[in-house]
């Protein structure tokens, strides 16, 4: 095994480290609290290892220049927060319709606007996927642990490279700020980084946007020879804008198709306790810390309660909720917003058990004793205790 | 343009181009093919990166590394890959609204860091792709779409407000003028730094018509009467300048570092502090 | 002939007939550029048309030489 | 073993970075540790506090609810602070700025930390570390190797020797204040 | 009765119409296809009843101009389209948190990115709901008829005012460009006017966010008397800045509670011939319009189907859908989009009857033809056939 | 700041401010305040707009009708504000990276317009309220969080940029020229038109300790020394100017309609079109 | 009475200003009417096309699928918008610039509306108010009147005469195409 | 006594110490402005001080004429 070093490292830094890991050459970007400590690492990092950090004059610029240097052939990301990430919208689309890998951060905070800039919030979870105008498919993930960091930014980048499509990592303040015991490689050599299908083809004939049954397009660098066009309107397999009906229909279909297709690579969920459990708590990103504790103390007092964390967030785990809602006679939804990801947990479960939701918003995570509260109260009610 | 540039840049099968009868937008990026046709550039060590609009839709029609962007985006998008790819000529197409409107903070902030791009305005006074609507380089006193009343705000001079920012090549020509305009963006690619070329061009459908100058030939005449070279107009008065604007390479310095350049610099840095 | 017409190309747009130096050139009913009854021979291949042209669908034919 | 610190102070007393180096001696001594704090604007002006977590065994939530050990170094963050503290708690005070604790029956300890650093490093800058020291020297919560190796690895070249220092006074206020 | 005159006129130039009759002073907002009929409209009508009008430099801009305007008494409007729609989020999440009245048009295009200027689509109905960071609160109004255009913007106007909330009016191309008969009164000086709640007590006692149990605070003008601090920021009853994590959960649970303690006034529902049906049609906006066709298409072949049509789409008619999944067997709900709206529908409808989707994306609206094909397909999926 | 004007302009409750010690916000606030009572203005009519930064915090303190909106965008908002409400005073907040990096193109726009506005812009040529990035203000080779291995691009002549944009006032101080800016705000404000005041002030915690000049009164004293009256710097060679930088009024231009007034315009033609 | 029109050219041609008249004239007559059209950088260059649907009964569906009544005046019109026809439809071309119709058999009527507008206004301008002159000749949707007073009622002042004279030239050449 | 001092809302930031043309004014051990030992008497009341400070926390108080 490689040489590992032990470190204490906030959340934020654990994903600058986990981007250099992961083979990040550029980052763009414009900083705001609770995500500055991702721009300031990579400010730090990149060029250590030729790489390039540019501040950019506000949060369209910076996933503009991202979305540019993923164009040049590198690997690029940027980070922010609420207002930036609200900012960043338009620029969002065209990194899906293009199909740009890309990836951002996005640090909650308390919303809306300004809001509460230091606090922590999931007030963004139902933004990650319909920020932007029109359909669009996007992956999102959330880490809930500061090692989680290192490792879901690669695969975030990872998923960007390989499915073409931009890759959001929700974060919250929580696991952004907090410092953590991390062991990392001394070095990221050995860390297999994950290459964008480029074209094999001679570039005469190259076809910028056709895709085979991966239904992912094989992207081409500029400059590389292979000239072709980008384009944030509606395009057929040239890349060319097409106005014809069928042209969106069979762009929206494999737009959408090559996430769903390989949702079962994208989508991951842990499992904790959950073999035996009649009560099941859905939580994730720093919410989902307080209930590994709540949990441990409801089997301390005989219940058999347990934990589905979806790591991917969007596309959501229908599938999973879906078997989870026939194998539990309860679910108890935590979100520290007022109620977003319970809404995707009802229409998937669609009756099938009592989805109960345990909105908390005030600045602050539950606390382990409050969600035991929580817990026992949506029990009773469902009758289970 | 030449026939054989034609055959030589422009992607086969799509033209005609979808620009009205007489629209200036084919004559300016006539000029820039052939600037980099002149200057003997490998088709694939050129991007062309436009915004939205009218004149952005030109980055589709020629056989480089193109993209057409967002409105206003053109420049943080070029910037970008010129970041990650140093040794490209980066050409951005940008409309006036495109790029002094929406964009104006991109342009002002690429001009500052006197990035090695080449921003070509294809100024028609107007927005054409969406009908007609005044734009930030409308002259006060004339009709648009949203200014039905005539038009009362002050426009930029463009090229003033991109040097105040700190833009290090700064030229105008029109669609009339076209071995100047060619010229001029020719020596804005070949300079190393953030460069502007505004290309003063009509739009006879949107700007002529609620203006009755519809006629593009009109259009044309008019540039030529109305710009005057530079070494010409810095010997007129304010009584004879008046209504007249002037072309030809407006300023140009070389004092200042490239910004891929500089950051070149950082690496350094940044790896000797390692090492 | 030295005038080579893209008729495919030509939006009928008249800014070469309004600039070519001999009124060589003239705009059909059916919009298209062509050369004016009678100008047959008068073009002079100064080139204006061409390099005005902003649909590329007019070209001089310049001899080899 | 688990052990819960809040400590509060100014903004510009250095009280995360003794939250950051507590956590991180803490590792050095093979035990897990969250450090956790809170940041923004009412951090310049105002109050702010950095709190950690020392346990052999997972730790998930990562907030202190009621600190086992509160350090507070400025009246503004004990009245802020203080009164998530049990009777179980114990509160540790610069007596330079602090005179009021409303902490629940908490028990406390008045050291005189500001004053000390200035006396012995010349500048009340130091006054983190000698809190550091006082904590560590009181609650015996991570090894005094430990602390002073964190101390080193942190703070920037040339003050190995004042900060040094400033950890054995901090030591010496504890040992002072009986234990 | 008021003198009317009979017109054609298209759907965006009734609402130009429709904010004039309510007493819109100032729009400012930046063109975009296929919504730039407003502004234009906009520039002509309002100078001409002393409004103002502005083309600002950017959508951000045009809704922040709104915004001022607002501050400063004035009914205040803007209008854009996706991509524009998606630069203003930002700025609506502080007029959410701010609560400054104003009405923001989308009409909606093919998305994501530039898509297809020029084609009609729904893509924006779940942004226009979740678009900005942090949880919030907006009323989402969408038309299906020129006519109902000009109501339903006095009816926008009407609500921002009342509730001090930021309503977006949701149309689609097809009703913003189609033009239709409309019947308009000559003079609109008899249209009542909504003025939003304004303070009596003296300036000094003036708490600039202190609701009574509407929990709609008076709102002063700039300028009045009355000085008070706006703010993004989490804020108590004062207006000002307040980190507490009450502050933020009593003002989240206001901001929310003003809208949802409004429902019945707020949510409205078109039924149209559900009386005696055991099949329902969602559907709303542009989209609605083949509904009726194919509804007295599919009645003419003895089906007895109806259509439920939001007219109001945030807040979600939980109750109406709910009550409708009890009284009918079916549901189809019929989007141009991939399927948005179905979601929330879904989750109202906790598996009490099949919903079915019937996602049209390829720049066209349905043909009653289609659809009535749609709604027998999923009636025989029920067995009601 | 005298203490009548403390009692007569400040919020009550509200100080102590959450600037740190020995940030020079307070006496630019203070400047502003001052000039605000010499001009004998009525509290109702004055408005402080200011986006998102520690100097925009501003807002919040002084009893005028105030509005604390988001980052880079009070100028559009103070722009509404004065379209519905001409008769206003109405002054904006705004630190350099709130007014110069993202609220670039608000500025220029405003600035064209020639709306009256008087922006006061807290210059600490950094980002304060987030921990010490550089700013479009900080100079080349400085330290900033975001710039660990020392900065590399230029910086903005922010009056300069304004007045190419078309601001018809542009002027400068420090926080240590308190008479001297406190006059030129009140004339900014007198001036009917855009105005622009650019106060050079410190942040002593996120620039001064960064760059080793934590001393709060030794960021004054560096003001101190290198502003210089606009009249000297007049007469000064480009050797002289090296690292120092002009202060009084800039520019100043009277020949330019009022935005609001040129509108009023715009309604005459309406409704005389109308009638 | 429900009738359902398209009528397709290149941007300059009017053929929008042509749709609205057409419904507004269905308007005058008491009918209700609704028009749609097609809008975009695609009617820069390319084709353009309006569509009007004329009932006595209220129309929701607002686009039309199968025209009964299709006019073209540019070949590119002809070629993308044709195809919908049926064997019942009635296509109208301007016969100077369309010359294949594939129209899945429907009726055919070439008629030299552009060269009439220049002949009878001078310009070839006023080509689009011929062709609804013809259009209204052929299929008396609307009446003569109406549409008179719909035109009327649109064009700029000072052109009513010409325009007058290019809808009596359309009538007359609906008459001479024997109906 | 000439200057007043508001004690909650001074930061102890020196800059009116600094400033001082008389040398008056010092910052004590609790971060407060105050007057230097031995100064009491040397204030001349030239209000650098009180136009200086950031958090308008001292001022000098002017004798009615
Ligand atoms: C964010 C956004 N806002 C608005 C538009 C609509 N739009 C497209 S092009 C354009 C302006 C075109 O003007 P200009 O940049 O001058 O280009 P031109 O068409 O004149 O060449 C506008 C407003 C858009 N596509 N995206
Ligand atoms: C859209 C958005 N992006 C970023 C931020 C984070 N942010 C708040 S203030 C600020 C910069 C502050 O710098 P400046 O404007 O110079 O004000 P100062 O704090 O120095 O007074 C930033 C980046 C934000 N609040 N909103
Ligand atoms: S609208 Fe204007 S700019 Fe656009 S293609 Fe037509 S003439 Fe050119
Ligand atoms: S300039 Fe070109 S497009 Fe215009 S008429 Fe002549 S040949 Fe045709
Ligand atoms: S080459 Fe010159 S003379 Fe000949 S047709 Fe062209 S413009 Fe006229
Ligand atoms: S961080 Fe800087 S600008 Fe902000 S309050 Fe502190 S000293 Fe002032
Ligand atoms: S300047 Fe003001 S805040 Fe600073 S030390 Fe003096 S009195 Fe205190
Ligand atoms: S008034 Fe002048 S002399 Fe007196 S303390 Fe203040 S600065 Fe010193
Ligand atoms: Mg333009
Ligand atoms: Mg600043």
């Amino acid at each position: 095994m490689a040489k590992t070093k032990v470190m204490l490292m906030q959340g934020n830094t654990a994903v600058v480290e986990g981007a250099i890991a992961a083979g990040v050459k550029f980052y763009g970007g414009y900083p705001i609290t609770p995500s500055t400590e991702i721009a300031e690492g990579m400010a730090k990092r990149l060029p250590m290892v030729g790489g390039k950090f540019m501040q950019t004059e506000d949060e369209i610029a910076g996933l503009g220049t991202v979305i540019g240097a993923s164009l040049g052939g590198l690997k690029a990301m940027t980070a922010t927060s609420g207002p930036g990430f609200s900012l960043k919208q338009e620029m969002i689309g065209l990194a899906c319709n293009a199909e740009v890998p890309c990836v951002i951060v996005d640090v909650q905070r308390v919303g809306p606007s300004t809001g509460q800039p230091t606090s922590p919030s999931q007030g963004d979870v139902m933004q990650t996927k319909w920020g932007t105008h029109g359909d669009h498919w996007v992956i999102v993930v959330s880490p809930s642990s500061v090692p989680e960091c290192f490792t879901l930014t690669q695969r975030a980048v990872a998923l960007a490279e390989k499915y073409r499509v931009p890759v959001i990592m929700l974060m919250d303040e929580i696991v952004g700020h907090m410092r953590e015991r991390i062991e990392l490689p001394v070095s990221y050599d050995d860390i297999p980084k994950v290459e964008r299908k480029r074209p094999t083809c001679p570039p005469e004939e190259f076809l910028a946007y056709a895709a085979d049954e991966s239904k992912v397009p094989a992207m081409a660098d500029f400059g590389s020879g292979y000239r072709w066009h980008v384009s944030g309107l509606v395009h057929d397999e040239t890349g060319f804008p097409k106005g014809a009906g069928s042209a969106t229909r069979e762009s929206q279909d494999r737009l959408r198709g090559k996430i769903m297709a390989h949702r079962d690579d994208i989508i991951q969920v842990e499992r904790y306790k959950l073999d035996d459990a009649e009560f099941a708590i859905i939580a994730f990103g720093g919410a989902a810390r307080t209930a590994y504790d709540a949990i441990d103390m409801a089997r301390a007092r005989g219940l058999r309660v347990g934990m589905m964390r979806p790591i991917t967030i969007w596309p959501f785990a229908r599938h999973e909720v879906s078997d989870l809602a026939k194998s539990v006679k309860g679910i108890l939804v935590h979100e520290l917003n007022c109620g977003q990801y319970v809404i995707s947990v009802k229409a998937a479960v669609e009756g099938r058990c009592p989805v109960h939701l345990y909105a908390k918003y005030d600045n602050e995570s539950a606390t382990p004793e409050d969600m035991l509260a929580e817990i026992e109260r949506a029990m009773k009610e469902d009758g289970l205790l | 343009m030449k026939e054989a540039l034609v055959e030589k840049y422009f992607r086969k099968g799509h033209l005609p181009h979808l620009w009205c009868p007489g629209c200036g937008n084919g004559t300016v990026l006539g000029a820039i093919v052939t600037a980099i046709d002149n200057l003997k550039l490998d088709k694939n060590d050129v991007a062309l990166i436009s915004g939205i609009g009218c004149s952005s839709r030109s980055s589709g029609y020629v056989d480089f590394n193109t993209a057409n962007t967002v409105h206003g985006r053109a420049l943080p998008i070029a910037t970008g890959l010129k970041m990650a790819r140093p040794d490209m000529n980066v050409v951005v197409a940008s409309g006036d609204g495109d790029c002094s409107a929406i964009g104006g903070n991109h342009l002002i902030h690429a001009a500052r860091r006197n990035i090695d791009l080449t921003l070509v305005v294809f100024n028609n006074s107007i927005y054409g792709m969406t009908g007609g609507q005044y734009s930030p380089l409308t002259p006060p006193g004339f009709k648009a779409t949203t200014a039905p009343y005539l038009t009362i705000e002050p426009m930029f001079d463009i090229l003033e407000l991109a040097r105040a920012a700190g833009a290090t090549f700064t030229a105008r020509a029109t669609s009339y003028h076209v071995p100047l305009l060619t010229s001029l963006i020719e020596k804005g690619i070949a300079h190393k730094g953030f460069s502007i070329i505004e290309a003063v061009t009509g739009c006879p459908t949107n700007f002529g018509r609620q203006n009755k100058i519809a006629a593009p030939a009109l259009m044309m005449a008019w540039q030529r009467d109305h710009g005057v070279m530079k070494a010409k107009w810095d010997k007129m008065t304010p009584e004879e300048r008046e209504g007249k604007f002037p072309i030809g390479l407006l300023s140009e310095r070389n004092d200042v570092t490239e910004y891929t350049k500089a950051y070149d610099e950082i690496i350094k840095r940044a790896q000797g502090a390692e090492a | 002939m030295a005038l080579k017409f893209v008729t495919s190309r030509c939006k009928g747009c008249g800014i070469c007939a309004y600039f070519c130096p001999k009124k060589v050139l003239t705009v059909t009913e059916l919009n298209k550029a062509a050369i004016a009854e009678g100008k047959e021979n008068d073009c002079i291949s100064c080139g204006q048309c061409e390099m005005r042209c902003p649909d590329y669908a007019i070209f001089v034919e310049r001899e080899a030489k | 073993m688990r052990q819960t610190f809040r400590l509060g102070g100014t903004g510009g007393q250095g009280l995360i970075t003794a939250g950051i180096i507590l956590a991180e001696a803490a590792l050095l001594d093979g035990y897990l540790a969250i450090q956790s704090q809170s940041y923004g604007p009412e951090a310049r002006g105002g109050s702010s506090k950095a709190e950690v977590i020392i346990s052999d065994e997972p730790i998930h939530f990562s907030r202190v609810t009621h600190p086992e050990t509160l350090l507070v170094m400025s009246q503004e963050a004990a009245d802020k602070f203080a009164h998530d503290c049990t009777a179980k708690s114990l509160v540790i005070t610069d007596s330079l700025f602090v005179s009021n604790v409303a902490a629940n029956g908490a028990k406390r300890i008045d050291l005189d930390i500001t004053r000390t650093a200035t006396r012995v490093c010349g500048k009340p800058l130091f006054a983190n570390i000698v809190a550091l020291g006082a904590v560590v020297g009181i609650t015996h919560c991570v090894s005094e190797k430990a602390l002073t190796q964190a101390v080193l690895d942190r703070v920037p070249k040339g003050t190995e020797d004042a900060n040094k220092k400033a950890l054995a006074a901090g030591f010496e206020l504890a040992a002072k204040a009986g234990k």
